[in-house]
């Protein structure tokens, strides 16, 4: 196994499914000549020319749009999205048009896409640069959201997320690109829609995902100390979202804290809570709460945006509350 | 009756005799067969489409209707201009391109009354009419938001070599929003084989061009993107054939975008809920004589001497094939409740 | 007191607020010459001219952008998207600039504006036309959003929007706007922020807003002829959300549905949710249920439209499962 | 040191003899003092980036830091071609224009490190510069979305007759986003007092103009809208004052908007974390002569015959007022952790 960073495993998966399928290609602005903001995208155009990694001007709702109508005549485009603060001045064409067209035209046309980039917080980029777009997305019928925080899960989803027929959203982080890890050098895919248990436990389930999974994991072994076991679950997909998993952690631990980057209301972390009081009120002995960024626009300010972060120590005061410990 | 019938007064006027010149003029060369052709094929459009806003006034159909009404020549000379494997996509005045590219007529009709026979399915009504196997490609309600995805098509024919063009229809009042100015500046950078065409038939809902478009002249902005442009009224097909085939050509052959202005006119309000009480009937009137289905016949009646009669006969023919659409649309069932579950995503 | 529709409630709130501050302004499309494309502004541009009362080309970035613009001059502008589903086009500017401005600016400028318009399914409008902006909008901090469901609501809260120095959504009804309702010749404003008690009940909570009130009343009458007494509470606003109210009723009732237009993932229904089960916990009998929409893009198609959409009947069926009655 | 050091070698070429002709030419006319003047308001301008650029490197401003190195005249520029209520809008590369509007260099600095003192308070770092008393109506980071906005500031000025002219600036990234062509589109329907400034300093990131502007002259687009529009090299502050300030006249007098393209370079790679690998050191070169801050040292040294110890003291002096603000804004307090709550919703 090559231990690989997040932004090598992103673009081995590109480079595996564009040499694997021809009609795959990579679109977006320095993904080519630049090799990519957060160089995702790193030789990539050496290898395959500018026919197939293409970039763009600065153009969102064009580019996202020119990726859905390639992909409506059999293409497999691949849209990066230099971060999803961009994807803003796109929204129409994910929310109209990707997410619907094969609804619209009663199958007649598909859209195999993927919109894939960075996503949320990353160090001091003020607030225009450090949102998370799960809310808006996962909210939308028609889409697949798929969140990852391991070079492995970055492959094995990626290339599921290529090959898959539907447009899927794909939420990579800034500060993780050069996170590290195992990654098989044989072939393999991880399915969209199954969560993975990232850690057991027994006392507490935390569920989370994308840039918050190392938040978690760093939560639960504070919690280890405290002689707290935390089932740390990692979605990955945030639409469908694995709904099974859920239960079946918190049905065991009775107790839950969703833990995750992006504003509270509303949304993913929402949605969880919703579901698992709906699902296993019985078997909850304790409100589900979550930990996420403060109710406001992202201060640039070093102090200020630290405060207004999830970290292991907030995890672990939320765990603790659900414990009802002190 | 004729179609003729509605501007009988109008044509009695000076203006009209002048108009009577002019169409002779036009028509020369054209011959009788090709002229009735594309009158045929555009009264089969306004007749379908005056059914519509029967049943919609019925209340038969449904939400947004957009007549073509005044603008069926575009559809039939686009028709006529492009290759089989080309692609056409419109925003949500669509009637006109389906019936124009051969799409059934029984599941139009059955798509304006939301049936499980309609061409898509009953799922978008008369603002999402698309048909493959026709290239008619959208069909598109969100104002613009189709210029980048028909851009995409173009590019996707450059990608694979699939030598298809392109053809992608706006109203003026679409030519302000931003996504049509980034699909235009990406053909441009690109250079796709793509046609961008706007159908200025004078209006977006009740906002005259005057108050939508800083210049008169929408070929204006063609220069800032590099395309070709041409700019025209529509008062025949086969003029129109001519001038879209033109920049066909230029897209198939060099990859060379272009920007064509439509001059032209809808008769009716904006939808069926518009009454259209922001123009005066001079206006209307005005427009009529160059109405492309009017000039067609009056070349038919002057130049070839086609009688009532015959005339008659096609046009109850039209009609009969009409009503059997609208028959059909209405005993056809509806679709089954697990429809709304279909085609959202697949492979699950 | 005068019986008017929700039209003419919002038209005469714009007018009062346009006779009484010579800042208010109202932009749109068709607002003007038109009379407003569902007559929401009928006769505003003969009385107040084309300077205050003004047609847009087809731009919704370009004319939410120029509010945004204005107000940071101190105008106060009513842009009206003729629906909300236009104000996808636009989203970047509500996201990025109209709720940040006052924030990224620390203060320097402020953006006092409202965005109304129809919001959320029509009849049988398809899928683009058939959305509910909410959860987009109330999930960022620096907007406050609004539903109103009765003229007396849309012309009291309508006319605190206009005076609100913050930016507001404001979310009406095209099936709406002929209902009819008392509205008080004198001059009132509702504040933004309280939810209202529409109908008292002690078995059940249900939370709506919007075009789910008249829903709701009537799941409530349906319910009455079965001895259960519903408690109808209309949110009014949905950002920020009067929690105390609905926690009151909730620990009275000890259940709880929220019967809203919309689809289920995430928004503002889970919102609602998480908090019951966070604040309440103790007091709930049985989990939060919610009623909404499909999770499927629209369809045209008159039955599969309705089979889409919260009825009363859904309503009372949620009603009492909450209440583990059949 | 001056500022000529760096570009010595290149001056003794004989492209620079001829550049050296070429300034004895551009400068005729303008006073010691004026062109003293402008040589030191530019030179304050990178003297204070280059401080930003060091302070980067040392971990002291963090995020998304764009210098304006080589762009420096057009701020200076519009400073001087503006009336005290007029409005200056700009993207994210912004320091230049605040400096030049006059605002306090202790807060810019203070604001780069994200402290209470800043210029607005540590929320907005780099990109999100605003001044208000002092004009700079933005910083915007989201490219493009500030062009709406800055029309709506002129839309305001027609409506309460205040007779303030709108400046709005960027990049030649810019000009294919939609919000931009929106803008334009307004404001050229509506007639509004307002001048859009594509600063073209051919490169947006690493991607050069010809693989985002479909034509090479970006003013081809200006009739579309119906705009007046100029196009020039920047290479002085008296010819960039004059050039802008017709267009200022214009927009306030007759209410006529301009599209302004102004050619120039960014010597600096896009922010703090690019190389600028994608351009050759030649290139880099070439554009150096041009660069309006080395021209006008030329000129004061060659036309005036300013000395070296003169330079040094006026340089000497603007580095210690650059110096003392940013170990001001080393040591001024961090935004109390209370203020993340702030300025988000007032009158709660
Ligand atoms: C983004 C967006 N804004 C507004 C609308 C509402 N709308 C539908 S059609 C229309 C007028 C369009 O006029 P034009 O482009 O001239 O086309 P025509 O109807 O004349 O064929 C408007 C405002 C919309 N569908 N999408
Ligand atoms: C909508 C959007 N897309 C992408 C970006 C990322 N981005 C920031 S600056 C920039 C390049 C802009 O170049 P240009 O407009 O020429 O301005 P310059 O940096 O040269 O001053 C890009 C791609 C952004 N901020 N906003
Ligand atoms: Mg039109
Ligand atoms: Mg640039």
């Amino acid at each position: 196994m090559a231990i690989l960073q997040i932004r090598q495993a992103i673009r081995d998966a590109m480079k595996e499914e564009m040499l694997r399928d021809e009609r795959v290609f990579l679109m977006g602005e320095e993904v080519g000549h630049y090799n990519g903001a957060y160089k995702a995208s790193e030789g990539l155009l050496e290898q395959f020319g500018a026919r197939r990694v293409i970039d763009t001007p600065i153009v969102e709702t064009g580019f996202a749009g020119v990726g859905i109508g390639a992909a409506m005549c059999g293409l497999r485009p691949i849209i990066e999205f230099m971060t999803f603060n961009f994807s803003a001045v796109a929204f129409d064409q994910i929310l109209n048009n990707a997410a619907k067209i094969r609804h619209m035209t009663h199958g007649q046309f598909g859209v195999p896409i993927v919109f894939r980039g960075p996503n949320a917080a990353a160090h001091m980029l003020g607030s225009t640069h450090s949102q998370a777009f799960e809310p808006f997305y996962a909210h939308i019928p028609g889409l697949k959201v798929v969140a990852v925080a391991t070079p492995y899960d970055a492959k094995g989803l990626l290339k599921s997320a290529i090959r898959d027929d539907n447009p899927v959203v794909f939420l990579e982080a800034e500060l993780m690109y050069s996170v590290k890890g195992e990654v098989p050098d044989e072939e393999y895919t991880i399915p969209i829609g199954k969560a993975d248990i990232k850690r057991e436990g027994k006392h507490v389930t935390l569920i989370t995902w994308g840039q918050a999974v190392p938040i978690s994991l760093k939560t639960a072994e504070l919690a280890a100390k405290e002689g707290i076991e935390v089932e740390v679950i990692d979605l990955r997909t945030l639409r469908p979202l694995d709904t099974d998993a859920i239960l079946a952690s918190v049905m065991k631990t009775n107790r839950a804290v969703v833990l995750f980057h992006g504003w509270p209301y509303g949304g993913v972390g929402c949605e969880v809570i919703a579901r698992i009081q709906e699902l296993a009120f019985d078997h909850l002995d304790a409100p589900v709460l979550r930990e996420c960024y403060e109710d406001v626009p992202f201060p640039y300010a070093e102090n200020l945006e630290h405060l207004c972060l999830p970290t292991p120590e907030k995890g672990l005061a939320a765990v603790k509350k659900v414990l009802y410990k002190r | 009756m004729t179609a003729s019938t509605a501007t009988s007064e109008a044509a009695a006027t000076t203006t009209a005799e002048h108009a009577a010149a002019e169409i002779a003029a036009q028509f020369k060369g054209q011959s009788k067969d090709d002229t009735l052709r594309d009158y045929l094929a555009m009264l089969r459009i306004r007749r379908f489409e005056e059914s519509a806003a029967r049943a919609y006034t019925r209340g038969k159909i449904s939400g947004f209707l957009h007549l073509y009404i005044g603008q069926e020549a575009i559809a039939v000379a686009t028709k006529q201009a492009i290759a089989a494997h080309d692609r056409v996509v419109s925003a949500y005045r669509t009637h006109g391109f389906a019936l124009a590219l051969g799409s059934d007529i029984k599941a139009c009709a059955a798509e304006l009354f939301g049936k499980a026979a309609g061409l898509v399915g009953g799922m978008g009504g008369s603002m999402h009419f698309f048909d493959k196997a026709h290239q008619l490609w959208g069909g598109y309600a969100i104002v613009g938001n189709h210029i980048p995805v028909a851009t995409g098509h173009a590019f996707a024919s450059k990608y694979t070599g699939d030598g298809a063009v392109t053809l992608v229809f706006m109203g003026d009042g679409a030519v302000g929003i931003g996504p049509v100015h980034e699909g235009m500046t990406l053909a441009g950078v690109w250079k796709l084989p793509i046609v961008f065409v706007v159908e200025n038939n004078q209006y977006s809902m009740g906002t005259p061009l005057k108050r939508s478009v800083p210049v008169e002249d929408i070929t204006a902005r063609a220069a800032g993107y590099g395309f070709h442009s041409d700019r025209f009224h529509v008062t025949s097909v086969h003029e129109t054939r001519a001038r879209i085939a033109a920049a066909v050509d230029r897209a198939r052959a060099d990859n060379q975008p272009s920007l064509l202005e439509l001059i032209t006119y809808r008769f009716r309000g904006h939808s069926m809920s518009d009454p259209a009480k922001y123009r005066q009937k001079e206006e209307v009137d005005t427009w009529r004589l160059q109405d492309p289905l009017e000039r067609t016949l009056l070349a038919l009646q002057q130049l070839h001497g086609l009688d009532e009669a015959t005339l008659e006969q096609h046009d109850a023919k039209i009609i009969a094939e009409v009503d059997a659409a609208y028959e059909f649309a209405e005993a056809t069932p509806q679709p089954p409740p697990e429809a709304r579950f279909e085609n959202i995503l697949v492979g699950e």
